[in-house]
Formats: structure tokens, C-alpha cells, sequence
């Protein structure tokens, strides 16, 4: 089994590309890969607690629990979280902190990295 | 370098892939990438196919964008997201996202 | 002026952002401004996809099985159920070789009002008398 | 003087386009125009309170304060908002709240209507 | 109609303003779509001058990419915010941001 | 494997988003990485600049007078303090009409390392020796 570090810089909602880094995660931790997901740019806004469910828009908390359930790391880019208005105190319990070394850090021991940058 | 590129616009603003060169590449379609493997404007098909590689597309973004998977670009195979771990981790060493 | 009139123009994919979504949610809400506005005082929207905004009113969009959310054919559907005006630019849907059949109506869901096929100069002609312009 | 709306879908960090808006509402003011501004999409993120001001990323709050100072109207898209865990709670004072209506009743007496949709 | 068309990027992934047409057309560049006024990509000026219209680019965006409003192309006026201001409301009815 | 090598390339125009800053910033923390890491293992980063991406490395960029952020420019120059190998794609900066002395280097804060302007085939050789890429 094999370790796959996936960085995600799309917003949650206003982009699919953050969905599909959640559903890559999940189907590659169903096939028993370790799985670690960073979150900076737009997607460390993700991590905020309380998100409403409305049926038009993408929904993080609901999946990031699971994901985190699943054994999956979840890390956020603290700079980029606060300055969003999103801190620890308000944020997904499981979700780490750190600063961008913890990506490069996971990217070491990984034998794939999926970056997902753009725009 | 085996490498899989990840194509996730139908227009896209980066010319990088139009040079990048790899011993083996494979172009993964996945969200509105997979226009690439539906849609022939005016006729022709994604300049993406003058490029040698394999060619993947995401089922489940070509069904969520109203397409049938069967009727899509015969050189393209629809995969789903297990499909897309496994081809990753067994047949490419990099991956890109453009 | 006692009616304005407002162009939603919707020139981009689905899915990638929200947008092609909130066109019509937008539009949608001139069925409710008037509690906003004085009495004789209306809107009308039109809403127009052009370019690769066509592909947002194809029929058959699995969003919701697939990913748990409302489809952009959901949108459009609802918007020719309130009786809005809805434009879809025959050239693109030529250009793109997307058959009018696959394009989406609300039949389905008890509406009258049908989706219309026009030329770009169409489009154009709706932009034209429009007090204001969205685009998408 | 003239009456202008503008309606914001992008990001407050993470694209300039957010930052074009505030400037213009704000040149518009001091020329001693009525501004009106909409945020929906991920721009109906921007309203949340403590904000950190680090100097990498484009800020919302002080320039959101200054120009409610000023008399602009600014509203958030309700649903767009509370999707993004940003609520009534943790916003910004003087930020009003309400759907899509708004801002078809403010385009209604506007002399200019600049609808920032994009992506 | 009399239409101010904001163009924010360099790269346009929608074909819009190709079809678009008004009697007086004034084009705005701002954020990104500063580089239309101040790049000649492979010697040639944006396709964008192509269009009959009226040019501004805005002179904060310019100097914020390392631009001198005093050296981009001649067709093309620098305007500041206060100017972008008076242009909607004094020469244009409807705007776009495309 | 004691050293990993990583290929951060950034082929975006500055100011759209955050992006290209990004990009400078997680190369940079190729510095504080130790600290997670075990002895003798190490992160080698090269920051590569191609297509539009060439556009963040002009020099004069007032970012900070205008806006109140940091330029693009600023992080270029700092990824130059600390010895990073940072390229230039030379094709697309004579695409784009741009003289070499247009670009920044970081002199001014004590920097000895120089950016190296190279042809897109020296780029694609630094992709072909990584053991991951990131395209900003």
C-alpha cells in the first residue's frame, strides 16, 4: 500500500476541484493507501465549522469527518486559514495546523503527489 | 518520467502542456475536462489527441455533466475515482495538475 | 420607468463554479422583489446561455447522485416553470454539435413556458433592450 | 449624483477582481455617488469578523468598516453566506443579510449596474 | 447601446466579446487585462484591438504588475480609479464584465 | 532516499490569485522542513517560472503602495536569498517582448544567488530529475 499526498488550493464551494480531491482521498483510503490532504489558498477556508447543508452548494464538514474517520490526515495552512476568519477555535475538530513545511514534510515519505493549484 | 496529467478545463490558459514531454503520458479528463472527450467543436475533435498518451476520462463528472460515457471519443477509456488511484499508483510516477 | 428589464447572460461551463447556478437563482427573484419595490414598479429578466454556457441546459445532469448537489439543468428547469423568458444560442449548441433534443424542458414538471432556440442576433436584440446587463 | 450597484461573485483573497470592486465603490463614493454592494458566491464568504490582517493576503474588514463609514450599502447573499459557516453571529456589524431580491430592488433605481460575475 | 465592457484577464476563456456588438464601445482594462495593452506577444498587439472601440487600462493595475503607464500601446488611455468612475457614469450606459 | 527533489513550477500570471505567492512560499519552507524530518533527509526545491508565470518576476511591481500586499515580485526576491535555484524560461520572456533586465534579482538585499534565465528544454530537464512536481 502506497502514500498519496494531495494538496488542495480550490475553494470548497465555487469550485468542484476541491470535490474531487475529497473523492480521490476517499477512494484511495477504500483501497487501504495512506492518504494525507493539505489545505491552503481558498481551500483553507474550508475547515470552518457550522457550514449550513443547502443542496445548491458543495458541503466540507460532513466529508472531512469522514475522511478524518477514515484515518485520513487533514492539515490547513494556519496564515492562510486566519486570514480568512477561520482559526482554531472556530474550526473542524481533527483538522491539523501547521505551517507549509508539514506538506513538504508529507510530500517526503509519499510515493504519489497529486497538487492541485490553478486558480 | 512516466507522467499523468491531470485536465480539469475545457479552455485552457496554460500552454505548458502543449510542450511538456514525457517517455510515457496519460491525460486524465476530470471535471470540465472531460468536455475534451464529448464535445468535437465545429466538428474536430481536442487539439489535446495530437498528443501521444493514453487518454482517461472521470465517469462520474461526464455523467454529472449530462454525458453518456459510452458515447464519448473511442481513444478515450471512462474510469472511475477507484480507477483513477489505481492508474496512478500503478502505471505513472508524477502527476500533474495544470 | 415602470418595468425594468434585466439580461442574465450565462457564458460559462457548469460545475466549475457556482455561477451558471446563481444566474438563476438571480433571476429567479424577480418573482419576490416587489415586496422591495412600490406598486406598478416590476422587473423583468431574461435569461440567455451563450457560448459554452449551452452546456449548462443539457438534460440528464446526475449532480445530485453523484455529488449531492442541484444540477444547473434543475436551475434552468425552474426558471421556465416561474414563466421567465429562456434563451439558448442555436449557433453554440451547433458549434459544440449538441442536438436540440438533448436541451432540457420542464414538461415534467408542469410547465407551460418552452425553452427558445434562437440565433446570437437574438440574444443580441434582448441585450439591446435591456436596462442592464449580468453576465455569468 | 448617480445611483451604482455593483454585485461581487469572487473571492476576497485569492482574486484581485474582489479588491477592483471595493476601490471603485470606494472611488464612486468620494466622487458623491450612492454605492450599493452584493456579495454572493465566494465573495459571500468575505463578511466574517477577525479577519487577520497579514500582509500576503488581501484584508476585508477594514475596508468593508470604512466603507459602511462612508454610506455605502453593502448586503451578503444569505444562503451563499451561511454555507460558508459565515452567519449573522460571526459577521461583520452593519453588513445587512438577505437574498437575491436585494439587489434586483437596488439595480431596480441604479443608474449603473456592474454585475462582477466571472469566476 | 453605449457599452463599457471590463476586460480583468489576459487569457479570455469566453468568446463573447468577439460576437458583441454596440454602438459606442468603450473597453476597460483592469487586474490582469492590463497585459492586453502592454504585451506584444510574438510582436503582435492583443486581438482585442481588433474591436472598434475605446481603450483605457487602469493605471494602478498597470503599476501594481511592474508596468509604466507611459510606455503601453498608444490606443490605449491610463485611468485611475477616479477616471474608471466618471467614464461609467458620463460616456457609458451598460456595463459588462465579461 | 536522503534528498527529495521537488519542481515548483509557477505558469499563472501574478494577481489573479494568490497562487504565485504560494508557490514561493511553500518552496521557501524547504528551510523549516528539518524540523519534521529525520537526519540526512532533506527537500531540494527549484521555483520555475514558465508561460504567463514569467510575468511575476518584472521588476518595480507596486503591489504594496496600491493594494497594501506583498508583490510577487518580493517573493521571487526572497526565494533568490535563501539559494534556491530559481529559473526563468528565456522562450517565453522573448514571447512576451520582455528584456532580461526587466527582470528582478535580489542584489539590493544582500543576495548572491541569480536567477537563471534558461530554455524551456533546461526546465523540462529540472521536471525530468524531480521527484515531484507542482504546477502553480
Amino acid at each position: 500500500m502506497a502514500v498519496l499526498t494531495i494538496g488542495v488550493f480550490s475553494s470548497l464551494i465555487g469550485s468542484m476541484n476541491y470535490d474531487f480531491a475529497l473523492r480521490l482521498s476517499d477512494a484511495a483510503a477504500d483501497k487501504g493507501h495512506k492518504v494525507n490532504l493539505w489545505f491552503s489558498g481558498n481551500a483553507a477556508g474550508s475547515p470552518i465549522k457550522g457550514q449550513k447543508h443547502l443542496k445548491d452548494y458543495s458541503h466540507g464538514e460532513k466529508p472531512l469527518k469522514a475522511l478524518l474517520e477514515k484515518g485520513i490526515e487533514i492539515c490547513t495552512c494556519e496564515a492562510c486559514s486566519v486570514a480568512r476568519g477561520v482559526n482554531k477555535t472556530n474550526a473542524i475538530e481533527g483538522v491539523q495546523w501547521n505551517a507549509m513545511h508539514w506538506y513538504l514534510a508529507k510530500i517526503y515519505s509519499s510515493d504519489r503527489v497529486l497538487h492541485i493549484g490553478g486558480e | 518520467m512516466k507522467l499523468a496529467v491531470f485536465v480539469s478545463d475545457y479552455k485552457i490558459t496554460v500552454d505548458t502542456l502543449d510542450r511538456l514531454s514525457a517517455e510515457k503520458m496519460g491525460i486524465i479528463f476530470v471535471g470540465n475536462g472531460v468536455y475534451h472527450a464529448s464535445i468535437k467543436e465545429n466538428g474536430k475533435p481536442s487539439f489535446l489527441f495530437d498528443k501521444s498518451a493514453h487518454f482517461y476520462a472521470l465517469k462520474e463528472d461526464l455523467e454529472t455533466r449530462g454525458v453518456d460515457p459510452s458515447g464519448i471519443d473511442s481513444r478515450v477509456k471512462a474510469v472511475t475515482y477507484g480507477d483513477v488511484v489505481d492508474l496512478i499508483m500503478n502505471d505513472y510516477e508524477k502527476l500533474a495538475w495544470l | 420607468m415602470a418595468d425594468i428589464k434585466l439580461a442574465f447572460i450565462v457564458q460559462r461551463l457548469p460545475y466549475k463554479s457556482e455561477n451558471p447556478k446563481l444566474a438563476a437563482t438571480h433571476a429567479m427573484a424577480y418573482q419576490t422583489v416587489e415586496i422591495l419595490l412600490e406598486d406598478g414598479q416590476t422587473i423583468t429578466p431574461a435569461l440567455c446561455y451563450i457560448g459554452e454556457g449551452v452546456l449548462n441546459c443539457v438534460k440528464d445532469q446526475k449532480a445530485m447522485d453523484i455529488y449531492g448537489i442541484t444540477s444547473t439543468e434543475m436551475h434552468f428547469k425552474s426558471c421556465l416553470l416561474v414563466d421567465m423568458d429562456v434563451y439558448v444560442c442555436k449557433d453554440d449548441l451547433e458549434k459544440f454539435g449538441i442536438s436540440e433534443d438533448r436541451i432540457a424542458d420542464a414538461e415534467d414538471m408542469g410547465a407551460d413556458k418552452k425553452v427558445q432556440i434562437v440565433p446570437f442576433e437574438a440574444i443580441q436584440k434582448v441585450m439591446n433592450t435591456a436596462n442592464h446587463l449580468l453576465f455569468f
